[in-house]
């Protein structure tokens, strides 16, 4: 994809192709989850062909998204480390709510809130795996006790609420905070977002010369 | 079963003794749990293994295989030194009064008269006195030295309650318990039912077993009345059918035997069958054998049976030895003195004892016949099925022919229950492929040889060319025809002795008072005789009503003889006619006839002041505590060791098993020893199956798909046996390997000091059919019958145990 | 939906409306099973499998007279033998037909999310409707009995229909015709327990003075009830539960969780919506492009 | 039903033994309940009344069978349950009574008659007339050897001892009276039957 030129990368392609790998397994198990989880919402069941389907469909959806997910981990994860920064723009919330970036601390490519939707979603998904396994009833339902099965998909669906309001967020804010659909989508933001959102991943790119998404440890720190 | 099924609800006390009627018979058994429930009886089970029966017991007393005697004579020793006897009914209808010639005696485990050279008795002196009319002399003060009653007495005096239980094992006091409840049943308004089968036939003392209990069940008055009885509960649909009709080695139908060698004529013959009574004016119904007889060889033969040619007499085979049994068949066979046999719906190699044995002199046949609709272990018994059925092919000349047969869904008769109905049933479907009728095929054999005896004549060919072989498809008679023929037709007008026509020629009769000794009748079988008559075919008949629910269903079904549906029903009422429980009689005398709801087994008009005695059928009218001459091994039962044990004879260690048993000299050679086969065996069924049939049963192949033998926990420990591993168990005569159950439901006995182990040997598996393979029990068990019937002793032999790993495919 | 046609539901699974339900006044039926009676004979399996058209694999002897091993897809009821030592030392064999207990309160009809899957007939019967089961095993987890089975072939879960065919044409179920000494008995509820009450009275004069009705209260009674000769202890009848109700975590996640994950994520929707409303979208400003631009040109200044 | 049931089954012949279950009453509850419920598989089956091949107890069955007994229908069996009017098992069957139809139905079930020849490793199918004729040739030939006529002290004994025969415990008591008069006529004395097993 070109890219237009003074933009800045903040996703990689290999990035978005795995978050959207996960997002849209994400949606799928959203709906066969519901499905199965309430009744009124069963009717969800058609659009995978029924019942039978969205039973079967559904774990090994459950396991492509652990697999990408732990690929977004992987790529994710350093930026994603919890830091004093995180404390101070959490003390800004209300700034951050209300539009108003000026009170709000500098932070780097990810502020708090974006942390809380990674490691919730690092939490979260892992725990609704194994828990998804051991209800998997075709295959692992003779490895486990009834009971243990009982408490594995209380947590299963305990998690998945968990889940899908994090996940509401997530969306919301990604809608809320133009142009970070676009760093998904097409993968780049302008210096003025970086900027207004994240200014100091941009100093740091800036510092290297990098146009991101990080910094380039070939020059060096940038000056203090 | 001298009563019927429903009866047993009847009963106050049942004892399941010699048999497992809850596994071997479910549904008669629902009768046992009824007179629990509406008659608050008890249940008491005695077997060496706690089984499914003993679950629903009310008392379960633990035995050791092969003691049963001992037991009985402790208990009838117990009755009469409690007095709790009948007395009125002893003293009225058995032969307790009688007296016995002086020569009888028993000594040092043997009856007078024994003869060590024949391995039996001279039974002259098993007899009563007489007097010069030739009746019993009789004594009712029951003080005469050599009367039966003291006689008794003095032969069970020795079975005292230790002494039962130093051979039984049985724990005293459960054994106090269970004579006591039986004490209980002396009353006259009280009955108990006796429940058995093989487990008490299938011993070198089976006969006697049986008698030791029909001796206790006179002793307390339970013959003949509602709940109680004799109640041999026959092991196959028709075996009593076939045992009926005579086909075993020396019967005839109806039970007429076959003659001897030593009846060279009619004349003599009928010299030894017309009992004459033994006592002033009995019934003895025998007398009446002639009648049966030549109505017998008139429907076998026709007129080529007349009065100048003794009725064909001389066309019947005669024996030359009191039984051409299975075991003399196996020996004979083994020794290569037979070349030809036929199985028609029957198994050997599963069913005979001493597998190994039975599939050697199979292989020395020139040709072997199985019918059966199933693919028999018999039918394949030449070819290698591993180590289940190692044999050689090649090394085998036996000419082999399976014939597939119908099933009972597909083809119409009648069989013959335990009570003795004969039941009618309908073809519900055609056989699969080319599979045909027993008739079919059994007439499909008579004509070519009688046509080949016609052709190229041969030995002796008349009886063949002269059978009676007059039926509408005479390539495949009709069953109704045939019953008709055993029914019995009238073959010139029969006048009664007014001169009045009872039956005009070629009408089928009423029932056997009917038969004729002058030819003017043929019945094929005169115990039958009532069944198919001129009103129809009786055995069809489904009116299911049943006066005051006691159990009889006089209008379902036919039972022989003459509908009568408890035996000896005379002897449920007292001497004057009354009942004795009154709650429930049966016949009962209204001053001028018998009347009630079953068929007197009895004169209808006979006075109970003629004192004619309630069992017609023995010449002396009266039930026999004493058997006189009828039984091989002694007219009282005496305990014998199984010829495989573990133990001495505590009573004459110098007899130690039965000494008028026949034991051939190679299966005698086959018996082992306690010192290399310690534990005591017993095979048995178990209720998810039927023999050897139920394998081929998907579902019963799932219900219980795999060969085990049960293994109490104490000898489990000991020999380090896991639940569920692996076990060889070997006897003299062959080993099996198959899975152990380890079970707290055999216990090991205290016997004569000795902790004593019970294995249980399920016999279902072989190597055809649905089911896993299996060796199968008989590879086991020893050739070796019963004095009198020569039923093998299956129930108890030694064998060792040990820890294994799975047979090698 | 042509299931509904039927009008006596009193319970159908993951339908939140009532199902046609106007021909409830039907007479509860029930199977009353007297162990007391039973000698194990397994005439109820073999009945069971010929009139289901059921045929399991045929097993091995795995140690006890307990065949096939367990409940399956194609073994609907089963009996369980267990050799028990009483007080006095005598052993005792029970021996205890499993199978469905048809719950009035339905552990597997709570548990099950596909509508209709599962159903209750006025009756009494618990049924499970082939067509509409979706093989999640849910209603394995609900059960307090530990009954039903998922098939790996066709992926739907079997039980006991307590022979839902014969009991609507009037008959009774194969099992209980079949039982040779009565130890399954079929008919009313108000009968059965009738019958059982004078089996228990008998029992006592028996010496069992602990003999009773098993008819669990924990899930509302049940439609398949044991006379037990030690009713104090039911779980020595082969793991028969002691005092069964559905698991408090089976309650949970089909009671509070449902309503409380629902009013969640219509919260943290509708929360988000009214921020939009309230705050409206954060767009990057002029000045901010500026302040990049000027940040960008210094940095590049300065190397 | 049940008075009209108990009239019919006093009929006795044959013909009237055999019915459809539709007479009873069963008529056509089954389909109207069968969108939800499993349909009631015999509503038209033919009922035919039998005894159970097994123990002595003899429970009356009834069994049941594809087909309306049409020329053109072949009659197969489907099911198989007690007779709730016989007076013994009221209806009641034990495993084996309860499993008869795979019995009836076993895959070990012989449809054809098969011979081995001596020394030979495997059966092969022939027919009747192969079998019959040869068996009677082998009869003939044994009973014409070792029949024995007279015995050493010159009584007529006619004995065949070199070929026995088992009879069969669940064949009806007309076959085996058949069976009786076969095999005797020949002479045969090794001659038995389960009783004793």
């Amino acid at each position: 994809m070109t890219q237009p030129k003074g933009t800045l990368t903040r996703n990689t392609t290999a990035a978005r192709i795995n978050h959207w790998i996960t997002g849209g397994c994400f949606i799928l198990l959203l709906f066969s989850g519901l499905a199965m989880f309430h009744p009124m919402l069963f009717f969800l069941a058609e659009l995978f062909g029924g019942g039978q389907w969205t039973r079967a469909i559904h774990p090994w959806i459950g396991t492509v998204l652990m697999l990408s997910y732990a690929g977004l981990i992987v790529q994710f994860w350093r930026d994603n480390l919890l830091n004093r920064d995180d404390i101070n723009w959490m003390k800004a919330i209300d700034s951050v709510l209300a539009n108003k970036e000026e009170g709000v601390p500098e932070v780097a490519r990810f502020n708090a809130g974006q942390k809380f939707v990674f490691w919730s979603m690092a939490f979260l998904v892992p725990v609704m795996f194994i828990t998804g396994l051991v209800i998997w009833d075709v295959y692992f339902s003779a490895y486990t006790t009834i009971e243990q099965q009982r408490i594995a998909v209380l947590i299963h669906s305990l998690a998945a609420i968990a889940a899908i309001i994090v996940w509401i967020i997530h969306v919301y804010a990604a809608i809320w905070v133009r142009g970070s659909m676009r760093a998904m989508t097409q993968g780049y933001v302008t210096p003025g977002w970086a900027w207004r959102h994240h200014r100091k991943w941009l100093r740091r790119l800036a510092a290297t010369g990098s146009t991101g998404p990080r910094p380039r440890a070939d020059r060096g720190p940038a000056p203090r | 079963m001298t009563n019927t099924w429903q009866d047993i609800k009847n009963a106050n006390v049942i004892v399941v003794m010699g048999g497992n009627a809850a596994e071997a018979h479910p549904c008669g058994f629902k009768w046992v749990v009824e007179a629990k429930i509406e008659n608050g009886a008890k249940l008491l089970v005695i077997d060496p293994r706690y089984t499914r029966t003993a679950s629903v017991a009310d008392v379960y007393a633990p035995i050791r295989p092969g003691t049963d005697i001992a037991f009985l004579n402790g208990l009838i020793r117990y009755l009469l030194e409690k007095d709790a006897i009948q007395h009125d009914y002893v003293r009225a209808y058995t032969n307790a009064s009688l007296l016995v010639k002086e020569g009888f005696g028993f000594e040092d485990g043997l009856f007078s008269g024994y003869r060590e050279e024949i391995n039996g008795y001279d039974r002259s002196d098993w007899d009563y006195e007489l007097d010069e009319q030739g009746f019993a002399k009789a004594d009712d003060t029951w003080q005469h030295p050599r009367c039966v009653m003291r006689l008794l007495r003095n032969h069970v005096d020795r079975y005292t309650p230790e002494t039962v239980s130093r051979i039984c094992g049985t724990p005293q006091d459960k054994y106090l318990q269970i004579c006591e409840l039986f004490a209980g049943t002396a009353a006259p308004d009280k009955a108990l039912t006796s429940l058995f089968a093989l487990g008490w036939t299938q011993h070198s003392v089976g006969s006697q077993n049986i008698r030791a209990m029909a001796m206790v069940q006179l002793l307390l008055g339970n013959i003949g009345v509602a709940g109680g009885g004799m109640n041999a509960l026959r092991g196959h649909s028709n075996i009593q059918g076939l045992t009926d009709v005579g086909l075993l080695s020396e019967l005839m139908p109806g039970y007429l035997r076959l003659p001897t060698d030593a009846e060279p004529t009619f004349e003599d013959y009928m010299k030894t069958r017309q009992f004459k009574p033994l006592r002033p004016g009995q019934t003895s119904y025998w007398q009446n054998y002639r009648k049966f007889f030549v109505s017998f060889q008139k429907a076998i033969y026709g007129d080529a049976a007349r009065a100048d040619n003794d009725w064909s007499y001389d066309w019947l085979p005669k024996l030359d030895v009191p039984l051409y049994d299975i075991i003399r068949a196996f020996e004979m066979m083994a020794n290569g003195q037979m070349n030809g046999y036929i199985c028609q719906g029957f198994n050997p190699m599963q069913a005979f004892p001493d597998r190994g044995k039975t599939r050697r002199a199979l292989g020395k046949l020139k040709f072997l016949v199985t019918m059966d609709p199933l693919d028999t272990e018999t039918s394949r018994f030449w070819e290698n099925f591993g180590p289940q059925n190692p044999s050689d092919p090649a090394a085998i000349q036996t000419e082999v022919f399976q014939l597939p047969t119908s099933c009972f869904a597909e083809e119409n008769g009648s069989l013959v229950n335990s009570s003795r109905w004969l039941q009618w049933h309908w073809k519900a479907a055609d056989p699969p492929g080319q599979a045909r009728s027993d008739i079919w095929i059994m007439t499909g054999l008579c004509h070519r040889l009688r046509e080949m005896y016609r052709k190229e004549g041969g030995a002796f060919p008349d009886p063949i060319l002269n059978l009676t072989w007059n039926y509408t498809d005479p390539a495949n008679p009709d069953p109704e025809e045939l019953a008709k023929e055993m029914n019995g037709r009238a073959l010139a007008d029969l006048k009664d002795s007014n001169g009045a026509v009872t039956a005009h020629a070629g009408q089928l009769l009423e029932g056997f008072a009917q038969l004729r000794d002058d030819g003017t009748t043929a019945s094929g079988c005169w115990i039958f005789s009532g069944c198919f008559t001129e009103k129809g075919n009786q055995m069809a008949r489904r009116d299911a009503t049943d006066p005051r629910e006691q159990g009889l269903a006089p209008n379902w079904a036919w039972a022989w003889p003459a509908n009568r549906r408890i035996l000896y029903n005379r002897a449920s009422a007292d001497a004057a006619g009354k009942a004795w429980n009154p709650e429930k009689p049966i016949i009962q005398w209204n001053g001028s006839r018998w009347v009630g709801i079953d068929v007197p087994d009895y004169g209808p008009t006979t006075k109970p002041s003629d004192a004619v005695g309630p069992f017609i059928m023995n010449a002396e009218g009266v039930g026999r505590l004493f058997a006189r001459d009828q039984m091989a091994d002694g007219p009282f039962p005496e305990h014998y060791e199984p010829f495989e044990s573990p133990s001495e004879n505590v009573l004459h260690p110098k007899v130690r098993s039965n000494p008028a048993a026949r034991v051939f000299a190679d299966d005698r050679a086959a018996f082992g020893t306690a010192k290399e086969f310690p534990y005591v065996a017993t095979t048995y069924r178990l209720t998810e199956h039927f023999h050897f049939w139920t394998k081929h049963a998907l579902i019963n192949a799932i219900l219980q798909p795999e060969e085990f033998v049960e293994i109490g926990e104490v000898l489990a420990r000991q020999k380090g046996i896991e639940q569920g591993g692996w076990v060889r168990v070997a006897s003299k005569r062959g080993a099996i390997v198959c899975k152990a159950y380890v079970t707290k439901r055999i216990r090991p006995l205290e016997v004569n000091g000795k902790p004593t182990h019970v294995i249980g040997v399920p016999l279902h598996w072989g190597f055809t059919g649905q089911a896993r393979k299996g060796y199968g029990a008989n590879t086991l068990t020893p050739s070796v019958g019963d004095a009198n019937s020569q039923t093998p002793e299956f129930k108890a032999f030694l064998v060792n145990v040990e820890k294994a790993h799975a047979p090698k495919e | 939906m042509a299931d509904l046609q039927s009008q006596n539901y009193i319970r159908r699974s993951a339908s939140t409306l009532t199902p046609p339900s106007v021909r409830d006044h039907e007479q509860e039926v029930a199977k009353l099973i007297d162990v007391s009676r039973c000698i194990g004979c397994k005439a109820c399996q073999a009945a069971c499998m010929e009139w289901n058209n059921l045929r399991d694999e045929i097993g091995h002897f795995e140690g006890s007279y307990d065949n096939p091993a367990d409940l399956s897809p194609s073994t609907w009821t089963l009996m369980r033998f267990a050799e028990w030592e009483n007080d006095k030392g005598d052993l005792e064999w029970l021996i205890r037909k499993d199978g469905c207990m048809h719950c009035e309160d339905p552990g597997c009809l709570k548990a099950c999310p596909a509508p209709g899957a599962i159903v209750q007939y006025a009756n009494g019967i618990v049924d499970f409707i082939s067509e509409n089961c979706i093989g999640c095993g849910y209603c394995v987890k609900g059960c307090p009995f530990d009954i039903p089975r998922i098939s790996q072939v066709d992926h739907k879960s079997y039980k006991c229909t307590l022979c839902s065919d014969r009991v609507a044409v009037g008959l009774e179920p194969a099992c209980v015709k079949a039982c040779p000494t009565g130890a399954i008995m079929f008919g009313t509820k108000a009968d059965m327990k009738t019958w059982a009450e004078e089996r228990v009275v008998d029992l006592k004069s028996r010496g069992f003075s602990n003999a009773g009705l098993y008819d669990p209260s924990g899930v509302g009674g049940t439609h398949v009830m044991y006379v037990l000769h030690h009713a104090d202890k039911p779980s020595i009848y082969a793991g028969l539960p002691d005092n069964p109700r559905i698991s408090i975590l089976v309650d949970l996640w089909k009671g509070i969780v449902k309503p409380l994950a629902l009013a969640g994520i219509a919260f943290t929707a509708v929360t988000a919506f009214f921020h939009w409303i309230v705050a409206g979208p954060n767009e990057v400003q002029p000045e901010d492009e500026a302040n990049a631009q000027r940040l960008l040109r210094k940095t590049d200044d300065s190397r | 039903m049940q008075v009209g049931r108990r009239g019919f089954i006093k009929l006795t012949s044959a013909g009237l033994a055999t019915s459809a279950i539709g007479v009873l009453g069963f008529g056509s509850s089954g389909s109207a309940l069968a969108a939800a419920i499993r349909p009631f598989k015999l509503t038209a089956a033919a009922e035919t009344r039998n005894t159970c091949t097994y123990c002595s107890v003899s429970c009356g069955i009834l069994i049941y069978s594809m087909g309306d007994r049409a020329k053109n229908a072949r009659s197969n069996i489907i099911h198989i349950e007690g007779d709730p009017d016989h007076p013994v098992n009221r209806g009641t069957l034990c495993p084996k009574g309860s499993a008869l139809l795979d019995v009836v139905h076993a895959p070990t079930r012989l449809k054809s008659p098969r011979y081995r020849a001596p020394g030979s490793g495997a059966f092969k199918e022939v027919s009747w007339d192969f079998a019959l004729d040869r068996i009677a040739r082998l009869m003939k030939e044994d009973r014409d050897r070792n029949f024995i006529t007279r015995n050493a002290a010159g009584t007529q004994v006619n004995r065949w001892t070199s070929t026995g025969m088992l009879a069969a415990s669940a064949s009806s008591t007309e076959t085996s009276y058949l069976t009786w008069k076969v095999a005797r006529s020949l002479g045969m004395v090794v001659f038995d039957n389960q009783a004793r097993v």
